[in-house]
């Protein structure tokens, strides 16, 4: 039988998302212990009334942790109805889930400590290079580069400490992920990112495989907000320049986006 | 949505190759940490016994502090904690030869050794203490009687604990995954997430760890079996 | 060199959330500890007992139960719950549930094992004295053999509590928001890992350490 | 034999392959004191326990109070409430004073109220001469007064046959009178009783018969004076020779 | 007293408040057998585990072989080696052979070469007549050849002085003789003994003297026809009158 997570909406109104504790500014827990981010808006502001409205009622989130190597799992387990965080849209991973549509776009890099030799992915044989346990990153690296040196950590926040402990001499993760880490820490001015996109990382929210009345429900929220440039406003509030991480979309990010979403 | 098993995602691919690296790096860390627990153990545990109030004050310290404190924190403890306190050579020189394992091992075998020493002293207490008297009062001196008569009595006598505690080291090396060691959960997980195939990953660790430890129980079995003081353990099969 | 600043300004969050389980989050140390191990302790009764039941259809899926979850790593129970369950079940359970769930079962078979020993403890000669007496089987066990196999078994059950209660730290791993999952938060954002750890090791200790006190003054007076 | 309290016809018992009492044929009567000797492990302790039920046999057959054990129906229980038993290590309850050590079984068992139980156990407790530790815990008391309220216990179900197996071998010399004494009131009041012991000043003076076994047979069966006088069997004489010399 | 193998001489001993000897005067001359015994508690353990140094004391001085236990300087280990002592619970060391147990001693404390201890065991094991018994572990012996090993395993180091406590109360009735013949052989070999026993038999026959002890004082000091023909303090009395009379 397919998969009909609406149903289960309509039956209890709650939609269930797996997400970050410690991914700013995309989803994390602020110093008011509040669980926010940029993921968690598009789903409160986008998902959840083209969701209500196609199950005809109004309808509670709730979140719960998610992380690299358990969100796939937790989705197939009924655990979480939606991932929306971090994860990277790629054709291995739709052999198991559907993704919705891209809601960002980065590639990966390195966090270093600043002057570090490390200047890219070219520099990186022989180093000690952290990344999270489960991610496309480390996917990569163990695949194309193994004469790094690869240490794969839970979460964030380890993989993080063990570059500011000298455990790990770079840290690699979606550029975006390392500019909000940075910019979080208590010395941002000590950390660099580094290096060009080595990969391409679009973000997607991750549903059930086959579930097409939910996928539908999603990406029109999504589509919606590019439309009406709701999308863009919720941008502005996290990236824009007053925003948590000032990170101003590209032209051809927003033309990729745009393209993408179907227009 | 039904679920599809597909058990031949453990054996295609690198799923093997990753379970059998983390088999050895189970074994290596675990066996590693017993070593060093069942030393610190025997130190701590003979250490309490003694009618000496700083060293019995000593092993207590040790036992209570790190037997009550989670491994988990440990774990983060030894990892995170430590290496900054080392001189900056020892530090490039472990963060090169695999620090996580270092610590895990560290974490690991430091914890069970508080625990050990709790079972190898009550091996100890369990000797009637006139055995005791009878070796000091034919001319051996503490030493000779504790070397030669309490501690090969208490050794036999823990051997059904020590296995107990032996097996929840063994398992409870799969909390350094938290540190990045890549032992058989971190694996099995690995597994899971490359092939989202969850139930096939968990049923392989699980089985892996039951031989592991039904393998060592009966080891151990035997070996108490070997040593067993006629007439003071009535132990069967 | 220590800052404790962040300890103070998150106290509230680490305490509140992190112990008690009072906050916006699914959570607690306590919340969990405590009905794991209740609950823990009266499933291990009655697998003790069943252990050491004469009939063999009883005694044998026992040893089974006990056998099996000795020889496999909490976390990895943990996982099975987490993961498996809602898959076989259909339907999901919260992590609170998994935790839950998970530390009773996997705990019981330690639990188990202790009260069957306990119980193996009391002397043959005091069956025999309750039996010679008159009393049934079911009033030796409750009159005789039970209350004196729970006074030896005090200090090896305390001391499964003790582990236990540091056991849910494992529980973080799945998101549930316990005192080590809310130092973890706290470092997300801090990165002040060894004035956190410290401090929940501070905090474990003090609860672990007086219920060892608790187990040691009961050995004292029974030995006496 | 008609009216015995106890009578053994025949019983045999194994412990695995290992035979440990063969052919037994013994019958007591009410109100007789039999004293059992032999040498260790020659099985004097499993044929007191047979009586009792706290061994099965496995042939032959033993009748206590008109009961037959070999039969199936016989409720155990309650034949036990009839025969008491004490035993070389006391087995007193440790978690329970010496009044509730010998009230348990009257209120539990015959339902006695809790204060007629205690009536009839401050008058026990006067018999075996310790009126003043009603209060105490077993761990408070010596040897000799543990195994005196072990009596008191036992004599708390009015039972109509007193088995003891070896009731001063884990006491101070000195100290082995005080049971001894209370046992020769008990045999003066008329008890049946089968007491296992080596302490042949006391089988000489109570006993109204003796009987010697050796690896798992009864091998003599005596009146003291007879027995200690001119034992028949050599077993009996080398035991004999053995025990009353130091 | 001049040439004493041990001397008493005003000890006193408490643990924690509760004094257990008080004011112990005592001299025993080489080749000497004393026999101490008292009711349960009144010290004769702690007095005789004095000789030895197994319990320190308070006050007071003992003089055992020459050295001073009071003074600091001498080395227990080597003033042991040449005191024997047996204990009421055999405490065979049970993860050892017979032959094990009896050489330990001397290959570790004397230094003698594998070969010789055991010649020197061999011997001991006759003398104590169990020659058979040298591969046995302890939990395959009867308690009187447990016994046995445990006296061939003191003598094994040559002692000048033996000290027994309670050697046969732990042993079943038929087992006393055997282990009481032995320690005869001893006296009558001219060891000097120092031995707590409630075997009067024994006591009559074997030793020079009986030392009676009530509440840690010596109440009585006799030779033996005297303190059983009559002995001169209530005490004493009282406590044969016990003893005796079973
Ligand atoms: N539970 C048991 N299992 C196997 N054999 C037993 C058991 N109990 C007793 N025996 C054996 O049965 C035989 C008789 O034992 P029993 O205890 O009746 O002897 P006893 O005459 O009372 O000896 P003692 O004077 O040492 O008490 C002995 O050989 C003993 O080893
Ligand atoms: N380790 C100890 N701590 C405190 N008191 C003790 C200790 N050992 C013995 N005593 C006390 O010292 C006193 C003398 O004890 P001791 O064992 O010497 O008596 P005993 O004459 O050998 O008695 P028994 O015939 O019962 O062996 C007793 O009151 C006893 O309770
Ligand atoms: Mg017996
Ligand atoms: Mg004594």
């Amino acid at each position: 039988a397919q998969p009909d997570t609406t149903a289960k909406i309509k039956e209890t109104g709650v939609l269930t998302i797996g997400t970050r504790t410690g991914s700013p500014p995309f989803a994390y827990i602020n110093k008011d212990n509040q669980w926010v981010g940029f993921s968690i808006d598009l789903v409160e502001q986008l998902v959840k009334p083209a969701v209500e409205k196609e199950v005809g009622r109004t309808i509670k989130i709730e979140k719960k942790e998610s992380t690299p190597p358990t969100r796939i799992p937790l989705l197939s387990s009924n655990a979480v109805d939606l991932i929306a965080g971090t994860m990277t849209d790629t054709p291995q991973r739709r052999e198991v889930v559907d993704f919705s549509l891209t809601f960002f776009y980065t590639g990966a890099q390195f966090l270093v400590k600043k002057g570090s030799p490390i200047k890219g992915v070219n520099d990186i044989a022989g180093k000690r290079i952290a990344s999270q346990q489960g991610s496309t990153n480390a996917k990569i690296i163990r695949e194309k580069y193994p004469q790094a040196q690869l240490r794969e950590f839970p979460d964030q926040p380890a993989a993080f400490q063990a570059l500011i402990q000298g455990q790990v001499d770079a840290y690699t993760n979606d550029g975006i992920q390392l500019a909000g880490l940075k910019a979080k820490s208590p010395n941002p001015g000590d950390w660099e990112v580094v290096g060009d996109f080595y990969s391409e990382e679009p973000y997607g929210m991750a549903m059930r495989k086959g579930d097409v009345k939910f996928k539908a429900a999603v990406d029109a929220g999504l589509r919606n907000g590019f439309e009406s440039g709701k999308y863009f406003e919720i941008y502005d509030k996290w990236f824009g320049a007053k925003g948590e991480l000032p990170y101003p979309m590209t032209p051809t990010v927003k033309a990729y986006l745009l393209k993408h979403s179907g227009k | 949505m039904s679920y599809q098993f597909k058990w031949s995602v453990l054996w295609s691919g690198q799923s093997g190759g990753w379970l059998l690296q983390g088999v050895a790096t189970t074994l290596a860390i675990s066996g590693l940490a017993w070593i060093l627990a069942v030393g610190l153990g025997i130190l701590a545990g003979a250490a309490r016994t003694v009618p000496w109030r700083p060293l019995r004050l000593a092993g207590t310290f040790y036992v209570e502090f790190f037997r009550n404190v989670p491994l988990l924190v440990w774990m983060f403890f030894w990892y995170f904690g430590v290496p900054p306190l080392l001189p900056r050579g020892v530090q490039d020189w472990l963060f090169n030869h695999s620090a996580e394992f270092w610590a895990g091992m560290f974490a690991l075998g430091v914890y069970h050794g508080a625990r050990m020493s709790e079972v190898i002293r009550s091996g100890i207490n369990s000797i009637p203490r006139t055995q005791f008297e009878a070796s000091v009062a034919m001319g051996l001196t503490t030493f000779q009687a504790y070397r030669l008569i309490i501690v090969p009595i208490a050794l036999r006598l823990i051997v059904p604990p020590a296995t107990n505690e032996s097996l929840n080291l063994l398992k409870n090396s799969s909390v350094a995954l938290t540190i990045s060691v890549a032992e058989l959960t971190f694996q099995t997980r690995q597994v899971e997430t490359y092939t989202a195939k969850a139930i096939e990953a968990l049923t392989a660790g699980t089985l892996i760890y039951l031989v592991l430890c039904v393998s060592i129980a009966w080891i151990m079995a035997r070996v108490e079996r070997r040593f067993a003081i006629p007439g003071l353990i009535a132990r069967g099969g | 060199m220590l800052d404790l600043g962040v300890i103070v300004a998150n106290f509230k969050f680490l305490v509140v959330q992190g112990l008690f389980g009072l906050g916006g989050f699914a959570g607690g140390t306590l919340r969990l500890a405590i009905p794991a191990i209740v609950l823990g302790f009266v499933l291990g009764i009655f697998i003790g007992l069943a252990r050491l039941a004469r009939s063999r259809f009883v005694s044998l899926p026992a040893t089974l139960y006990v056998e099996f979850f000795r020889g496999v790593p909490l976390v990895m129970v943990i996982f099975w719950i987490w993961f498996i369950i809602p898959q076989l079940l259909r339907l999901p359970i919260p992590e609170y549930g998994v935790a839950l769930t998970a530390f009773v079962i996997f705990e019981a078979a330690y639990f188990g094992e202790i009260i069957r020993a306990g119980i193996q403890s009391v002397p043959r000669g005091q069956v025999e004295a309750a039996t010679a007496v008159g009393l049934t089987s079911a009033q030796t066990m409750r009159f005789v053999v039970l209350p004196q196999a729970i006074r030896n078994m005090v200090p090896a059950l305390v001391t499964q509590m003790i582990v236990l209660f540091k056991d849910t730290s494992l529980a973080s791993i799945i998101g549930y928001v316990d005192l080590t999952k809310a130092a973890q938060i706290v470092n997300n954002r801090e990165i002040k890992p060894f004035e956190l750890y410290l401090f929940i090791a501070v905090v474990y200790f003090v609860f672990t350490y007086s219920m060892s006190l608790f187990a040691r003054r009961f050995e004292r007076r029974l030995a006496s | 034999m008609a009216g015995a309290a106890i009578e053994f016809e025949g019983v045999s018992k194994w412990f695995g392959n290992h035979q440990v009492l063969t052919d037994i044929d013994l019958a007591i009567v009410p109100g007789e004191v039999v004293v059992v000797c032999g040498p260790s492990g020659s099985g004097k302790s499993t044929l007191i326990r047979c009586v009792n039920g706290l061994e099965p046999f496995q042939r032959g057959d033993l009748v206590v109070l008109g009961d037959s054990l070999a039969s199936a129906g016989v409720r155990m229980p309650a034949l036990r409430t009839r025969v008491g038993m004490v035993f070389q290590s006391f087995n007193l309850f440790p978690h329970m004073t010496v009044l509730e050590n010998i009230t348990l079984a009257p209120v539990r068992v015959r339902g006695l109220s809790a204060t007629e139980a205690e009536k009839t156990a401050r008058t026990l407790l006067e018999r075996v001469r310790i009126p003043d530790k009603a209060g105490n815990y077993p761990a408070n008391l010596s040897g000799g007064q543990q195994q005196r309220v072990a009596i008191a216990r036992a004599l708390a179900m009015q039972p109509k046959i007193m088995l003891f197996d070896e009731p001063t071998s884990a006491l101070d010399p000195e100290m082995i009178n005080e049971v001894l004494d209370v046992m020769t009131d008990l045999a003066k009041e008329g008890m049946t009783m089968m007491v296992v012991t080596h302490e042949m000043g006391f089988a000489r003076r109570v006993a109204h018969r003796v009987v010697f076994m050796d690896a798992g047979r009864v091998v003599e069966e005596a009146k003291p004076e007879a027995f200690f006088a001119a034992p028949k069997s050599d077993r009996a004489k080398d035991f004999l020779s053995k025990i009353l010399s130091h």
